[in-house]
């Protein structure tokens, strides 16, 4: 079981949380194109890597945050940021 | 009333302003009430009048609520408790939680709603209740990651439900470890249930 | 079967005369030299990158063809997989191709000359709530109309097929009825990999195992490094050394996204663990396959007497492959619910391998924006069914690089153009 | 009854024979001790063939005494696979032999053994592929040489239990080494907890001198003394990411089995070593044994496995075999030193018993039971789970740690050999340095949790490894003699095999496991992988680090469903209403989590009711979230296809929501209760989901929003009282809310006093068609205030109605529901509220796809009524283009409507067919086909809302 850092709570395992996937920024849905809004809505970067990712502590504090996790080793890197923006920084 | 609706420009004012004496009905049929007794107990206080109170940082309310987030205190006569970092709950007789919410300035980001109904309180006390609560819950009870006075967020026998540590004086005058877990009003039934079993070891 | 006649052929009177003679057999497949060329390079040696590259050898005559895997033969999801082959898709488009690998299945102990251990042992899939039995009622219609044999059945029913369901009525999930489809069944995973293996070797197939791919070259992309739409597809880079040719084909699954990255293809997909297990083998008892959509679990019974369980994928993306305790404790938790007598048998092994989840449960297939890169990607948890029919019409889109009409519904432009496939449909409906 | 293998009795056993225990082996009665394994009660009974092999069916007995023992797997009563080796005996206890027909002596299937020549691993995919119709014949033949016991069917659930834990230091095994870490580790101050698979403590002590056991002895009263909690006959099952462990308590008292899930800051693995059996013809014969098998019967059970020993020593394990063998009067026909140049060939022997053994030097010597020492396992599983890959050391003849993460220890004789005292003493240090790294870690967690008592002073220093390493003693590599053996005694799979595998390609461990099935079995791979490998890299002429080896995967030890699934968790939700239903005959439905009432009895005679006089039900799951603050139109605008900027105090307004993909993710009615105070309403199914996507756009797209949400689902009970007289009804409970007509109007809220509950809040709106309220009451006074509508109402003709009621009701006016009438790809332009999609308003979730969406064909739903009226075609039936097997669309929503005495559907249906009075074919699940006519309008009743707005 994961044990995911949440910036307000503290370590709690990860069927605490909602697991919200690859960070990627929402384009202007007035401008965007019809590719460029479904590769929004479908493509992923899916690495097997570090990868920026969106978490949701719902039995917790009831934030969304940040991490940035290796897919491989489940390593995790950088604090994680208490989430105001789904795009990826 | 502790929140009332009452901004409705069409609602016309009730002329007697006396509640009728309607008792509360908690939805928790105790069916075995030895089962709920022994060296760790289970209580219903269900009945208590909540009230959740949700402020941004920089607003008055915060500042007169206060606590750290994660931590809970007696105040008077009613229970503080900071369960997330923009929400508090207060607990207690109704006309004292009543009172502490009207004091409060909800200018700003800050609004308050009643959770009487919504919300559920058990109480499981006694010297294993730590050990009952690790059956069905994954937090550490340990006194140095859950000491008295802390409270947090989580899944109990897979309810989402917030638990806080308020230890009680026994009749001897020793302390005793004591949980409030407060849950959805119609898991009720089911997590006391829950609850009755997983103590049931320890008496 | 072309070269085939070459093959050592499998039959009991070979086994039997080897047996005599105490002799052995000769190798599965040949260990070759790795080329500097090959007209066509597949990346990844399980079911599909075998199928594929021997439909290509036997059905297009193209046998100038490399597979690499990164490790052994059938490592990935062809060897993790629960084994279980089916039909009774919800859409039309699902149904036909399917139903072509079903097909394919059944003929292939004869067509390869090896014994793949097709079970014809019938497939049942639990209805616990009205909006289920709602679902499963809208895929036997439109089986019905594919001509699919595949039907809506009651609980005593149900019971008479599989002893071991409860079936009582104030259970938290009670079984209402099931789609029973009585063409499913298990097969032998590895025997499929080694049939396919075996057979595209005889006709002159490379395969090339620990061989990992590096980088995929392109030149003439609007990417960097020439990659990327609009350019072509020039070799690949692997461990051993490089590889040149024209068509690169990626079957690696899991690992879909990592390979197409190189060569600047994103895809639709994220990669997510499918966990399974098996117990300690008893005397058999469930005849049957046996899922449960609201409970996630898949359960069959093999000659060994072992219980393989599945479930659904893990949410957390990750490449990560050991498997969890709460996949097997929610496992067990649903397997019990399900048929109540089994607490005292055994949890032995554990494993997971990696899904390439799609948004719309549909498989991303033929060519790309890059001439001459194809994928065969997307396969989720419904891979190892698909394998032969992908193979077979995978090859045809190499050998005349286009798109065949069966697998039309799956190309990758549908995501950009809005029209996605169907079956998901039933995966949202039915809460 | 004789005890015929029965020693005299002895201080080092740990049978109790003041305590005699009756049971049943094969039907024959039988006696044994408390303390008795139940294969050492067997074996002092004399018998001494335990079971049969998988693929020929050889008679097998003891190998290694040790739940490991593949030969030893035994049915007790309902329980199928119990290890003998370990398992105690208990009084009364029904044991038989499993994989025998029809009796253990006398057994039909081992006639396969003579055609085992032919019957080569991986025979099977080589043959039964002509004529295919065959092979399921063939299949069930070989179903029925499926090893294993018997699954009763009706075994009873039982107890079972979990809980969770967070220990500081957890300790896999509970030999010298092990219960020295726990020593050390809890004296230093941590939390501990020694986990034995065992039913004692004290590992190889326990069959050792008796000084060993003295020495067991004081480390389990140091262990007690420190605070250890000790575990016997547990196992850690696994170890999983970040230190989460499984750990089978099989020990309970009150459960069956439980299962703890300990998150663990530092894990301590002593497992010991595994005795590894060695390979020679006639391996698997009863009679020959493992020096742990013969020092563990005799010393702790008091049972003599033999008369006559040949003992093949490689080490000091089968030094110590020759000494007890002695000590329990048997004789030691050859002690064959396998440190010298000598070994055994193979062994010889009746259908039932070891006879003879050759030896590498020529002779040939008698005896009933060869003992073998040649070399040990290294139980790496839990280090391999933490992602450690074992390295090899051919010097010492086995794997040992290469490198696990920080978290995770090893210790004792996985570690390296060393004497009982030096075995103790790395224990120890291993427990110090495990509790210095779990009080970093604990601070550092502390420190890092909100809730958590504040933490003094600076983080302490994780320390550094600084271990004096045991040393590793030289052993010869053992693993085949001469001649061909068994390797996998569970799969019956020889050294033949393997050899034969290799050579046709399957030449990698992980193909060769696969091919051949070795390692596959009950037993793990624990006694079998390294042998399989080194027999592998036999066949390759190379050594055994160049061919490496499997990966062990969890469970370190089998573990039974009913401990992993444990007390089952299904929470269930209900209204304050439910004690009322209960008590009225109400005929309950699930609905996700909720248990609601279907009907009461006949459910068209409640709809018949409702639109005739009133009828009341409850519609507690409807989703309610609280929404307070400034931005709140904002928000609804947002996620709403609607415009809300301007709904007034006092108003109700509908909207549909969708995902960003453009497809219908929800719907409901939201009221504007206060200047900044909103109450919406979702499906009941939809409504944990809406308050995350509410939750997510506030925090993650607009966090500058100033808007609380509160979900109060369960806080306000809901009733809907519906038909003609539901405003007379409602009137006599309310006194400060005004019902007249234009006083309050369709799709308005009002809140008040109802049955003098205060704060309730009433709302116009219908989803049955009828002039209908729903009332929002809070919970603590629901059922007070159903009971006051029932009893007021009694003149006026007022009865509940249910789920099924409420369906028909609202099929009658055509009112779709999501993830019925809509699916996983219904954008929102096919539910036809095309006027409720306002590409007008700036951003809304899922506004471009749906303006695409606009542009192109979609399913539209439809009103459909079949031409003959009392046809009711099933939900999912589909329409077909008229003579052609073409989909065009299905009926998504069908029952009998009382109202109109006709049948009644919804369909979704392509936009060529979407047109009123549309003849549409419909093929029924019986194979018919029938026509039915696309409506004007989605309600079916009443399509004016005449009724509604009355």
């Amino acid at each position: 079981m994961l044990l995911v850092p949440c910036p307000n709570c503290g370590p709690r395992n990860a069927t605490d949380m909602n697991y919200r996937g690859e960070a990627h920024s929402r384009p202007d849905p007035d401008a965007a194109t019809k590719e460029e809004w479904r590769t929004y809505l479908y493509l992923r970067d899916n690495p097997s890597g570090w990868l920026r990712e969106n978490w949701y502590c719902s039995s917790g504090c009831r934030r969304h945050f940040q991490l940035e996790r290796h897919t491989l080793t489940g390593e995790l890197r950088n604090p994680p940021l208490p989430g105001r923006k789904t795009a990826g920084a | 009333m502790l929140v009332s609706w009452n901004t409705m420009p069409t609602s016309i004012p009730k002329e007697n302003g006396s509640v009728a004496d309607i008792q509360f009905e908690s939805p928790v049929i105790i069916v075995d009430p030895a089962a709920a007794c022994g060296s760790v107990t289970l209580t219903d206080e269900s009945s208590m009048t909540k009230a959740s109170v949700r402020a941004a940082d920089d607003t008055a309310a915060a500042s007169a609520l206060g606590l750290a987030f994660g931590s809970a205190e007696h105040r008077g006569d009613v229970f503080v408790a900071r369960i997330r970092p923009d929400e508090w709950m207060v607990f207690g007789a109704a006309d004292m939680v009543v009172a502490m919410i009207a004091e409060l300035d909800l200018g700003g980001y800050a609004s308050t709603v009643d959770i009487t109904h919504s919300r559920l309180m058990f109480r499981v006390t006694g010297g294993e209740a730590a050990k009952a609560m690790e059956k069905v819950c994954s937090l550490d009870f340990s006194d140095h990651m859950a000491p008295n006075g802390s409270c947090a967020g989580a899944s109990v026998a897979k309810v989402g439900c917030d638990v806080i540590r308020d230890d009680i004086v026994g009749a001897d005058g020793a302390t005793i470890r004591s949980y409030r877990i407060l849950c959805d009003r119609s898991f009720g039934q089911y997590l006391f249930d829950a609850l009755v079993d997983a103590k049931a070891e320890f008496g | 079967m072309g070269k085939s006649s070459k093959l050592a052929r499998y039959s009991a009177a070979g086994l039997f005369w080897r047996g005599i003679r105490k002799q052995s057999w000769p190798r599965v497949w040949r260990q070759p030299a790795m080329k500097s060329t090959y007209d066509v390079v597949i990346i990844g040696g399980g079911v599909h990158g075998l199928a594929t590259a021997f439909y290509l050898a036997s059905n297009h005559g193209i046998n100038d063809v490399a597979v690499v895997d990164k490790a052994y033969l059938g490592s990935g999801g062809s060897g993790r997989n629960t084994a279980i082959v089916r039909s009774n898709y919800l859409t039309p488009e699902g149904v036909a191709f399917y139903d072509r690998s079903l097909d394919l299945y059944n003929s292939m102990s004869a067509d390869l000359n090896i014994n793949v251990m097709f079970s014809e042992r019938g497939h049942l899939t639990l209805a616990h709530t009205d909006s289920a039995l709602r679902t499963m009622n809208w895929r036997a219609e439109v089986n019905k109309l594919q001509d699919i044999n595949s039907s809506l059945i009651a609980p005593e029913e149900i019971k008479k097929l599989a002893p071991s369901l409860d079936i009582s009525t104030d259970t938290r999930y009670p079984i209402l009825g099931a789609l029973y489809h009585p063409p499913g069944g298990t097969i032998r995973h590895d025997a499929v990999v080694w049939g396919y293996a075996r057979a595209a070797d005889s006709h002159g197939v490379d395969l090339h195992q620990q061989t990992e791919v590096l980088d995929i070259l392109c030149e003439g992309g609007e990417g960097p490094e020439g990659k990327g739409a609009g350019g072509r597809v020039i070799g690949v880079r692997t461990n051993q050394g490089d590889i040149h040719a024209p068509v690169v084909v990626n079957c690696t699954a899991g690992w879909a996204s990592q390979l197409s990255n190189m060569a600047g293809v994103r895809l639709p997909i994220t990669t997510h663990p499918l966990q399974a297990a098996v117990t300690e083998p008893t005397k058999t008892f469930l005849p049957t396959v046996v899922v449960s959509g609201s409970l996630h679990v898949y359960v069959s019974q093999t000659d060994r007497g072992e219980l393989v369980f599945g479930a659904s994928v893990d949410p957390v993306a990750t490449y990560d492959q050991r498997g969890t305790l709460q996949f097997t404790e929610e496992l067990a938790g649903h397997v019990l619910e399900l048929m109540p007598g089994l607490s005292k048998m055994r949890l032995m092994r554990q494993w997971a391998g990696l899904c390439d989840m799609t948004p719309d449960y549909s498989p991303v297939m033929g060519p790309t924006q890059v001439d001459g890169y194809f994928v065969d990607v997307g396969w989720g948890t419904y891979g190892f069914k698909a394998g032969p029919v992908s193979g077979e019409q995978m090859a045809a889109s190499v050998a005349n690089n286009n798109l065949p009409e069966l697998i039309a519904p799956f190309a990758l432009s549908r995501f950009t153009e809005g029209v996605l496939v169907g079956e998901k449909g039933a995966a949202a409906v039915g809460h | 009854m004789i005890m015929s293998n029965r020693l005299p009795e002895s201080s080092s056993e740990v049978v109790d024979r003041s305590k005699p225990i009756r049971f049943d082996w094969n039907g024959k009665k039988m006696k044994g001790f408390e303390g008795d394994t139940i294969a050492s009660a067997i074996l002092a009974n004399g018998d001494h063939i335990l079971s049969r092999s998988l693929k020929y069916h050889r008679p097998r007995g003891v190998l290694t005494h040790d739940f490991w023992d593949p030969n030893l797997m035994v049915q007790v009563g309902d329980e199928p696979n119990v290890r003998a080796g370990h398992r105690r005996l208990e009084a009364g206890m029904k044991i038989s032999a499993q994989n025998v027909w029809p009796s253990l002596k006398f057994d039909a299937k081992a006639a396969n053994g003579i055609a085992g020549r032919f019957l080569t691993a991986g025979f099977y995919y080589k043959t039964f592929m002509k004529p295919a119709r065959l092979w399921p014949v063939y299949e069930k033949v070989l179903a029925r040489f499926a090893p294993g016991g018997e699954v009763d069917l009706n075994t009873p659930h039982g107890y079972h239990d979990k809980r969770y834990a967070h220990p500081d230091v957890v300790v896999a095994g509970a030999g010298p080494a092990g219960l020295a870490a726990a020593i050390a580790a809890a004296q230093c101050g941590a939390s501990v907890l020694l986990v034995e698979h065992e039913y004692e403590v004290g590992g190889h002590l326990l069959w050792g001198t008796d000084d060993d056991r003295a020495a067991a002895a004081t480390l389990l009263a140091q262990a007690a003394a420190a605070g250890v909690e000790i575990l016997t006959n547990s196992t850690v099952t696994g170890r999983y990411e970040d230190n989460w462990l499984g750990i089978a308590q099989r020990s309970h008292p009150i459960a069956v089995e439980r299962l703890i899930k300990a998150r663990a800051k530092v894990l301590v693995v002593a497992a010991g070593l595994i005795e590894r059996p060695y390979v020679f013809q006639g391996n698997d014969l009863p009679g020959v044994m493992t020096s742990g098998a013969v020092s563990r019967l005799i010393n702790m059970y008091g049972v003599k496995p033999g008369k006559c020993a040949v003992v093949l020593a490689a080490n000091e394990s089968g030094d110590q075999a020759v000494e007890d063998l002695k000590r329990a009067d048997v004789e030691v026909a050859r002690v064959v030193d396998a440190r010298g140049s000598t070994t055994v060939n193979c062994a010889k022997g009746s259908r039932t018993r070891i006879k003879s053994v050759e030896v590498s030097d020529g002779s040939s010597i008698d005896c009933d039971l060869l003992v073998t020492a040649v070399g040990w396992t290294a139980p790496t599983s839990l280090l391999n789970m933490s992602g450690d890959r074992p390295v090899y050391d051919a010097a010492a003849a086995r794997f040992f740690p290469n490198s696990p993460p920080d978290n995770v220890l090893a210790t004792g004789g996985i570690t390296g050999d060393g004497s009982r005292d030096e075995l103790i003493a790395h224990g120890r240090a291993t427990g110090e340095l495990a509790a210095g790294r779990a009080n970093a870690a604990r601070h550092r967690i502390q420190a890092a949790t909100a809730s958590a008592a504040a933490v003094a002073g600076d983080e302490p220093e994780y320390p550094s490894d600084n271990r004096a390493p045991l040393t590793r003693a030289d052993h010869p590599e053992l693993h085949r003699s001469s001649t061909h053996g068994l390797v996998d005694y569970s799969e019956d799979i020889s050294s033949k095999d393997l050899f034969g595998a290799a050579a046709e390609g399957f030449d990698s461990v992980e193909l060769l496991k696969r091919f051949t099935t070795a390692t596959m079995g009950p037993s793990q791979g624990k006694l079998e992988t390294v042998n399989t490998v080194a027999i592998l890299a036999e066949a390759r002429a190379e050594t055994i680090e160049q061919v490496g080896t499997t990966v062990w995967r969890p469970p370190y030890a089998p573990i039974s469903l009913g401990a992993l699934g444990g007390r089952v968790f299904e929470p269930v939700r209900v209204s304050s209403i439910h004690p009322w239903h209960e008590a009225n005959g109400y005929t309950p439905i699930l609905a996700g989590q909720w248990v609601r009432p279907e009907h009461y009895g006949d459910p068209h005679a409640e709809v018949r009711n409702t639109r005739t006089n009133v009828g009341i039900t409850d519609v507690t799951p409807l989703g309610k979230l609280d929404l307070q603050g400034p931005d709140v139109p904002k928000l609804l605008s947002q996620l709403y296809t609607n415009k809300w900027m301007k709904l007034p105090v006092g108003g109700v307004r509908y909207g549909i929501m969708c995902a960003e993909d453009g497809v219908v993710l929800d719907d409901g009615v939201t009221a504007r209760l206060g200047e900044d105070h909103y109450l919406m309403t979702t499906t009941s199914s939809g409504a944990g989901g809406v308050w995350n996507w509410v939750e997510n756009w506030l925090q993650t797209e607009h966090p500058e929003w100033q808007v609380h949400v509160t979900p109060l689902t369960t806080g306000l009970t809901s009733i809907n009282i519906a038909g003609p007289n539901s405003r007379k009804l409602l009137s006599r409970l309310v006194d400060c809310i005004d019902l007249g007509p234009g006083a309050f109007e369709y799709m308005q809220v009002r809140t008040g006093t109802i049955a003098e509950v205060d704060n309730c809040i009433v709302w116009r709106i219908g989803f049955t068609g009828e002039l209908s309220y729903e009332i929002h009451v809070p919970s603590g006074h629901g059922l007070h205030v159903w009971n006051a509508l029932l009893e007021q109402g009694e003149d006026l003709g007022v009865a509940p109605f249910g789920l099924e009621a409420q369906r028909i009701m609202r099929l009658e006016k055509g009112h779709f529901i999501v993830g019925q009438d809509t699916d996983g790809l219904s954008k929102a332009p096919t539910t036809g509220m095309i006027s409720l999609l306002k590409l007008d308003k700036d951003d809304w979730a899922g506004k471009t796809e749906v303006a695409w969406a606009l542009e192109d064909d979609y399913p539209v739903i439809v009103a459909v009524q079949p031409t003959d009226p009392k046809i009711v075609p099933e939900e999912a039936c589909q329409i077909l283009r008229d003579g052609t097997r073409e989909i065009v669309g299905r009926i998504t929503s069908s029952r009998h409507s009382p109202t109109l005495e006709r049948s009644v559907c919804l369909a979704q249906v392509s936009r060529e067919f979407a047109v009123a009075g549309t003849t549409l074919t419909v093929l029924l699940a019986n194979g018919e086909r029938i026509n039915a006519r696309v409506m004007e309008h989605h309600a079916h009743f009443d399509p004016e809302g005449e009724r509604l707005r009355g």
